[in-house]
């Protein structure tokens, strides 16, 4: 059912944990299913990512997509941040099963209620991020086959 | 990695090995058609009169009750469809009950867009169906009571000859999903006033895409698939020789062997409740205590997610399921598990396992093990949980 | 006895070992259930992809539109009644014909039993449908025309690319029932505008109690069988993985050995026709004469009775089958040759042979020398016979 | 499908044939199924069956009933003959399957319109005889299992 990449972070997640006085922390849930994800960033003072780390209650695919997005995260600007989105988490992941999709959204949208918890502490703004819903729903009914 | 333990059963079971002798000879020697006049043929018609009575003296059945479906869910949607069809004259009103399998609530919305109105009774935190809800929710339209006999999920047999009693005293047709419970618990229809049930091979170590649906003689029915003469001209189509063949005998196993199994089934099943609920914390057993299929059990994990745990069980060899809603291509938590009143985050974190006659206390052993360090794994990583 | 000679393999084909090779490991080994989440049964999910794969490329179709069931009777049954019930506010109006199988006939009169209307086209006197009646029923309110690819009596196919270019032109839905054809001769669902197709896989030596429903991306479709996810939600039930193995291995070897399998059959089918015909009198050949499928030969011998010449048959080591009525449990004599302009008590004298991959010219003579001698024989006790 | 006696009385019926100058002929079609029997009697002068043939287009069981019947009225009277009922020559033949119950009154008739026709060509009247049907119907739809 899920690539090799996917079982691999499954198995050997990164950046499980918590990052104490993080920089910005973020929770969502998705309301289709009910799973939960924490994300939490450490941003220096020149707005790049240094540390982040997560904890996932979710699926196969909501472990693989938190650990393959705070990989992809760590080291940018908050601004290249956005940059990951649920589309290119899941490429980097050889792709996920269609009724799976979901589950990367709530690592898309963790990270940005992160970065819009950092942005609101440090009272900035950045651009194309809008306040996140604190629990987010699919955009369509996938088709299960 | 070990030897794979399977703990599925309720989800499918290895055809038996002697099941699958039986049936062999019908693929590729005995092939002829059942209807057919010539001698060639004529066997297989025997083969399946005596699959059929096989089948119904298990129940305490005639023969002539007993109809061959492609599996339970066709038993299920032609139980409920045609009776809706055949007494909506008397009423359209069904009652049945909030954790039945999808085939039941899935054709009860689809008779409810057809005009009909359907009572799901709630059940208690054990999933027991509330007779006294049940007896109040009979109206003079009501023409069919459907309740399970046991749930596929959490295991929990309902008191079926008690509602069989009270829909004969009002005069209502009972049917009874009885694809978890046939085969592995007795059940005698006339006893227990079961007018209709439902079974599948699948479930009783016998073949998939066979099952058969029971209907007490002096039910109206109509047929479902129309079409041939088969099956007393009620259920159309080339009978599936191999498929009945099958049934009949896996049937006949476990009639023979059911005291044995479930006596050997429910000691390893309380032996693993009691590790289980002992060695790990914040564990709920779902499902009734002793009023259980005697292979079930079912755990609610706090703070675990039910997918991530069946791929680590599964990476150590172990085969499960889960209530987990992303398992089965819907997102919805169990409804069954909603239905005892977990909620939702405790819903998906559940665990399912449904032991086999070969189940050893080795294996459970060593899924106990192994369910210790998952959840404890898991746990590390949710948000939800602190220690 | 002489080895058994099957000439019956409209009726239903031994399983070809290649068949049930691959569906053996299925049982009782690799018996995962295929929506299970772990990876002994992921192999399952798979071997269900490729049958679907194998089935869809023979027709040109896509995967996604491939629907697995429990039999050809249940695709004919899906078909129609979910276009009925998907499609009822467009209209009610159906048009079939009167030689179609009764699973689609039993399912039209159950459809007229609740408000449609259907209308049934004659055929000609060699079975072959009236395009110009067909053209002329056509109404504002017509929502489908099913018309089968090959009858399974007399064998006579139908005009379908002109009838699919006919619905497609007037914005009709188009079912066939290949039961008897898919395997046997091309198909091209695009090329042939078909918009459902209704297979079994008993008819091309798979197995019993498995078949599929093609249904055409964008028809509008609806569940006949309501419960779990499988086949994309649409048709509930664990999968028959087995059975669906074996049909789509089924499909395959039909598919690469179909043209030199149809070259063979109806050679010997036109040698055994045209000895019939010399060396028999008052005999009728059935069917069209050369729009037939390659394995089917339907005769009529007048002052003849079907079930007689059967056992006769039988005894001397042949499988055979009849239009006769008294074979199928009903009295009516055949309405396909009732409708092909018979009389009574010719329709009632009728021998369809059909034959199979492995049938020889050996068997065909033997054939035609017990067929004289019995046709003979029971000339000699009929009233209606005077030499 | 069919009993032994029935098999053992399709494969060798007896009395297959006509009678030249018969004491009575009885034809009789089954409505139901299309099937005909025709009886050939030949009655002497004490009202004995001294020989009877038939001539059946009809299925197995019709074939075999006929068989049996003829049989079973040779050397009887003609009022004797009237017990020789569908019911005995199924009794007789160890039975037949529900379906084939319809087959077995063609022979009964097909005896009853012989001897009819006896009976009008020497103006006599046999006792419990009634005029028969030139079509036989059934009774009740069999139900096939
Ligand atoms: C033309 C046709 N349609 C439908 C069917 C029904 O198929 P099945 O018996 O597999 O349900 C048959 C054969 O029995 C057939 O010949
Ligand atoms: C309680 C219950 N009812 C119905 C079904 C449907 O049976 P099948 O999958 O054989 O159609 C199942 C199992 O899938 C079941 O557990
Ligand atoms: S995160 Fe809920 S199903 Fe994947
Ligand atoms: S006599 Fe007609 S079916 Fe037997």
């Amino acid at each position: 059912m899920y690539s090799e990449k996917v079982m691999d972070h499954f198995q050997n997640p990164r950046n499980v944990g918590e990052i104490e006085d993080a920089s910005g922390i973020g929770t969502v849930g998705n309301a289709k299913c009910g799973d939960i994800m924490r994300i939490y960033l450490d941003v220096d003072e020149n707005q790049v990512i240094q540390d982040v780390k997560f904890k996932t209650f979710g699926c196969g695919a909501a472990v693989a997509t938190s650990s393959m997005a705070t990989e992809m995260v760590k080291g940018k600007t908050v601004n290249e941040a956005l940059t990951v989105t649920n589309k290119a988490v899941m490429e980097a992941l050889d792709g996920l099963p269609p009724v799976k999709v979901h589950c990367s959204l709530l690592a898309e949208e963790a990270i940005h209620a992160a970065l819009w918890d950092y942005a609101e502490k440090n009272h900035i703004k950045i651009e194309g991020l809008s306040k996140p819903k604190s629990d987010i729903s699919e955009h369509e009914e996938e088709e299960d086959y | 990695m070990e030897q794979l333990i399977y703990l599925d059963n309720a989800a499918t079971t290895k055809v038996n090995p002697k099941v699958l002798d039986a049936m062999l000879p019908y693929f590729s020697d005995k092939f002829g058609n059942p209807s057919s006049v010539y001698g060639f043929a004529s066997g297989n018609k025997q083969a399946i009169t005596e699959a059929r009575e096989n089948v119904a003296e298990i129940l305490g059945a005639d023969p002539s009750e007993i109809y061959f479906t492609g599996g339970g869910s066709e038993a299920d949607n032609w139980a409920l469809k045609a009776t809706a069809d055949a007494y909506e004259k008397k009423g359209k009103h069904i009652i049945t009950t909030k954790i039945e399998h999808h085939a039941i609530l899935h054709t009860c919305e689809y008779l409810e867009s057809k005009g009909f109105e359907v009572t799901y009774l709630d059940v208690d935190e054990n999933g027991v169906v509330d007779m006294g809800q049940l007896r109040s929710s009979i109206r003079p339209d009501t023409i069919l009571i459907s309740v399970m006999f046991a749930n596929n999920e959490i295991g929990t047999m309902q008191p079926i000859a008690e509602i069989g009693r009270l829909a004969k005293e009002k005069g209502i047709l009972f049917h009874t999903d009885a694809v978890q419970a046939f085969g592995h618990v007795p059940i005698k229809v006339d006893e227990m006033g079961i007018d209709m049930l439902s079974a599948s091979g699948h479930k009783l170590n016998g073949p998939k895409g066979v099952g058969f649906l029971y209907i007490r003689k002096g039910v109206k029915i109509r047929s479902f698939i129309h079409g041939g003469a088969q099956e007393r001209k009620r259920r159309a189509g080339t009978e599936n020789v191999p498929g009945i063949v099958g049934l009949g005998t896996a049937a006949r196993i476990c009639a023979d062997t059911m005291e044995e199994r479930a006596r050997k089934e429910s000691e390893l099943r309380d032996y693993l409740i009691e590790r289980v609920m002992k060695e790990i914390p914040y564990t709920r057993l779902n499902g009734h205590r002793t009023k259980r299929l005697p292979n079930n059990a079912n755990f609610s994990f706090q703070f675990v997610e039910g997918e991530s745990m069946l791929i680590m069980l599964d990476m150590a060899g172990i085969c499960g399921s889960s209530g987990s809603a992303c398992t089965s291509g819907s997102l919805d938590p169990s409804h069954v598990l909603l239905a005892i009143g977990l909620p939702h985050e405790i819903a998906h974190g559940s665990l399912r396992l449904t032991l086999g006659d070969d189940t050893t206390r080795e294996q459970i052993d060593y899924v106990v093990e192994k369910l210790k360090e998952i959840v404890e794994k898991l746990r590390s990583m949710s948000p939800l949980y602190e220690d």
